[in-house]
């Protein structure tokens, strides 16, 4: 029992040193075409459409007073990140076919889109020009794109 | 590393003869234990342990031997290659010093006689004294 | 009455200290993509730290020694030695987590950029290390951490439907584009973030440190058995304001900010303000804990003299080596890791170093040379036996689930 | 003589013929006192044939809970026994070699009455 112990010591030593920086060091490349190029497509749009929600979430609130400037600010901080690693995401997709290299750049175009919508909402969190209205309408906008990009994913 | 499959499993031995002395197992009871000073304050862990010849001869074998001292020193880089360190760099607590066995072993001098202590010592002065506050208690 | 103030205060404390970044987010993630299909997990981990603190609490209160010790005495130096450097680095790990909390709220509270407060936050830890007692230290945190109670009210306030929720509790399955591996990878990251190995050392370390003796068993074994289980609520709290909120967004929760979002939704700018106070005392609580147990675990292997209830210039070597505990951890979140994705780690590692600490735990606890007439009753030897099963299945599948799942993503 | 230089040696009768690993030395506090306790006297060395490292000295004591995990452990080191430091013959780089008619006992010892 005392090898047993000792060797799962041992391994979860050394995953516990390894995993990490392998983990952090971001995910793999891929780099397939058929459905296997779109999955990666899809799973960026994803992330861009749960930025792009939680970017409606916070600006409605704080509209509406039930959240602090500096919270609103750094969620949106935090969602624009998000944002850059579903574009980062996008862009190293190797897309194999006509048809994903059209779905990549309508996908490309969906995520810089809402990242200009954060970001603008992000100016006017912090008491710059804009109103609840025309944030509110420059995300619905944005996610309603990133959800016709996402079926057209699924569709193909 | 399984040996000598003849000897069948269910074999019994002869019970012992009860001891007269308390019965002390080197790995169970002595080896890796904790050595607490007259204080309680834990000097170090027993990494090993230095039997003699009851005449005082260093090699035991052939004759009756007693346990002479506790051994500690810098075993856990050897411990997990395997081998020990050589017997020079093991520091030395005569048995004689050892006041009670229980959970921890524990001695009846203070931990600062003992040379196994100056690396918390040097610690102590070097580091640990030096920073504001370290020698107050935490209030 | 004074023994009154002193149950309560040590229930209150165990609620209070319950919770980490590890629970805080691990639970919100889940929340958010499984809704409370988990929350049996949460359960199953809160039962099992009762029975492992109320353990390792009744074997250091009876015979005197902390965890380690015992590892070093049961294994041997070397399966021990192998045994201390896993969960050494484990320990780490969760402390850089916890530390990176602190800087996570704090950038709530203040927006300025968590690089900035890490230090900060790292400093604060090893004053408090430095110079305040064990029981005040414990108590404060213990009782600011309270304040995540607001998750709970949080929830209540969201008026969700009830129903919905319950049936989402009853079946035990992923729902939507989940697939059965991440489901398995979550149950195993929940159970890791209830049972971490620290709150072990901490708990064991801390019954030597408040001098416990046999007497003082029933008082701990109230504060288990009725603290932790609140502490498993608010966990449950977390994932439903999570399920509520996120799940029909379909929002991925992937950072600090975002778990507040809920309580903002449900009580407005006061309940905000609460639950950062709450994240911050429990991030810096565990942040103690964690620096603690390094410093405990090291000491107890190599018998050095440890304690806060000795001066720090009689544990030189174990305050030495909880300040360089502290500085790796800020290394590496200077290196701008993300502590979320950290803290999601560390939940995993504590799943799969937990038999390494059990095993030794549960064999002494039935030894009479140790523990006298206290030893394991025959009810808690049963309920051991299961756990330690569930503990070796999820360290075993932990690593298969994680490349799986490429760690749930 | 130090003690990690026999334990985990392997173990041979006199003739040669291989029975198992020292897992254990034991001492009996029955020697003449030389500080608060009496000295240990080597009293024997215990042998497993099964395997070098002793666990938790389940195969010596008598405590049977948490039950399965007791069997098991029993079970991992069954035949385990005691020999008399006298019936150790030689102790050399390759082990430790015991007399001709070395006698074998049980492993177990008296326990002292629960503290």
């Amino acid at each position: 029992m005392g090898s047993i112990l000792r060797h799962s010591a041992v391994v979860a030593l050394a995953l516990g040193s390894l995993a990490p920086l392998g983990w952090l060091a971001g995910c793999s490349v891929h780099g397939e075409t058929g459905s296997g190029a779109t999955t990666p497509i899809g799973e960026a749009v994803d992330e861009a459409s749960s930025a792009v929600a939680s970017a409606q979430l916070t600006s409605d609130l704080l509209a509406r007073g039930r959240l602090t400037t500096t919270v609103a600010d750094t969620t949106l901080r935090d969602q624009l990140h998000v944002l850059q690693g579903a574009t980062g995401a996008l862009l190293t997709v190797v897309p194999g076919d006509a048809e994903s290299v059209r779905l990549r750049a309508d996908a490309l175009r969906a995520v810089s889109e809402a990242q200009a919508g954060v970001a603008d909402a992000r100016v006017w969190v912090r008491g710059g020009p804009g109103s609840p209205a025309s944030v509110a309408a420059r995300l619905d906008e944005s996610g309603d794109a990133l959800s016709s990009v996402s079926d057209a994913v699924e569709a193909s | 590393m399984t040996i000598a499959r003849k000897t069948h499993d269910r074999t019994t031995y002869e019970k012992d003869a009860p001891q007269p002395g308390r019965v002390l197992d080197a790995r169970l009871h002595l080896l890796d234990r904790q050595l607490l000073d007259v204080d309680d304050v834990p000097v170090t862990t027993i990494d090993d342990l230095e039997i003699h010849a009851t005449g005082g001869d260093a090699d035991p074998v052939g004759g009756p031997a007693v346990l002479t001292n506790l051994l500690t020193g810098p075993v856990l880089g050897t411990r997990i290659l395997g081998g020990r360190p050589p017997s020079s760099r093991l520091e030395r607590i005569a048995w004689s010093h050892v006041r009670a066995v229980d959970s921890a072993v524990k001695l009846g001098i203070h931990g600062s006689q003992l040379d196994a202590t100056w690396v918390e010592r040097w610690v102590r002065d070097h580091v640990i004294g030096r920073i504001p506050g370290g020698r107050h208690d935490p209030e | 009455m004074k023994r009154l103030l002193g149950v309560a205060l040590g229930v209150l404390t165990a609620i209070g200290g319950f919770l980490d970044i590890g629970d805080l987010v691990t639970n919100a993630v889940v929340g958010s993509r499984f809704g409370l299909s988990l929350a049996w997990v949460v359960v199953v981990g809160v039962v099992g730290i009762c029975l492992f603190a109320q353990m390792s609490g009744r074997v250091a209160a009876v015979s005197g020694r902390a965890t380690f010790e015992i590892i070093r005495e049961r294994l041997g130096a070397r399966a021990a030695g192998a045994n201390l450097a896993a969960s050494f680095a484990i320990n780490i790990l969760t402390l850089t987590a916890e530390v990176g909390g602190i800087a996570l709220a704090l950038q709530l509270a203040s927006s300025v950029d968590p690089r900035l407060w890490m230090p900060v936050a790292a400093l604060a830890v090893w004053l408090v290390l430095w110079r305040v007692k064990f029981s005040i230290m414990e108590n404060v945190t213990g009782l600011l951490g309270l304040t995540l109670v607001v998750f709970a009210v949080a929830l209540f306030q969201l008026g969700p439907d009830w129903g919905e929720l319950a049936q989402q509790a009853t079946t035990l399955a992923p729902s939507g584009t989940e697939t059965w591996p991440s489901y398995w990878y979550y149950a195993i990251a929940l159970f890791g973030a209830a049972m971490t190995p620290y709150e072990v050392f901490f708990f064991s370390s801390g019954a030597v440190e408040e001098r416990w003796t046999a007497k003082d068993v029933g008082q701990s074994r109230i504060n288990v058995l009725v603290g932790f289980p609140f502490g498993g609520v608010l966990s449950i709290a977390i994932a439903a304001c999570a399920a509520v909120v996120f799940l029909p967004r379909a929002i991925e929760v992937s950072s600090l900010s975002q778990i507040v979002l809920p309580v903002a939704l449900a009580g407005g700018k006061l309940a905000l303000a609460v639950v950062i106070v709450g994240i911050v005392a429990a991030t810096f609580g565990a942040a103690l804990e964690t620096s603690l147990s390094s410093g405990y675990t090291l000491a107890q292997f190599m018998g050095w003299s440890w304690g806060k209830f000795r001066r720090p210039a009689q544990a030189a070597r174990f305050h030495l080596t909880m300040i360089v505990a502290l500085l790796v951890g800020l290394s590496i979140l200077m290196t701008s890791v993300d502590p979320v994705k950290v803290t999601e780690i560390s939940v995993v590692f504590s799943a799969i170093a937990l038999p390494l600490t059990y095993l030794p735990i549960l064999v002494v606890a039935n030894d009479p040379e140790y523990m006298g007439t206290h030893v394991n009753g025959r009810a808690t030897n049963a309920l051991a036996l299961v756990y330690l099963v569930i503990i070796v299945a999820a360290s075993a599948a932990a690593i298969p689930l994680m490349i799986a799942t490429g760690a749930g993503a | 003589m130090i003690l990690s230089d026999l334990l985990d040696q392997p173990v041979r009768e006199a003739d040669g013929t291989p029975v198992g690993y020292v897992i254990d030395v034991r001492f009996v506090l029955d020697g003449p006192p030389v500080g608060p306790l009496a000295t240990p006297r080597v009293h024997g060395v215990l042998v497993s044939p099964r395997t070098g490292s002793s666990f938790m000295g389940y195969e010596r004591v008598d405590v049977r809970s948490p039950a399965l995990l007791a069997r098991w452990f029993a079970w991992r080191h069954r035949g385990t026994f005691l020999v008399h430091w006298q019936d150790v013959a030689a102790i050399d780089e390759d082990g430790v070699t015991l007399a001709r008619d070395a006698r074998r006992w049980a492993p177990g010892y008296e326990r002292p009455a629960p503290a």
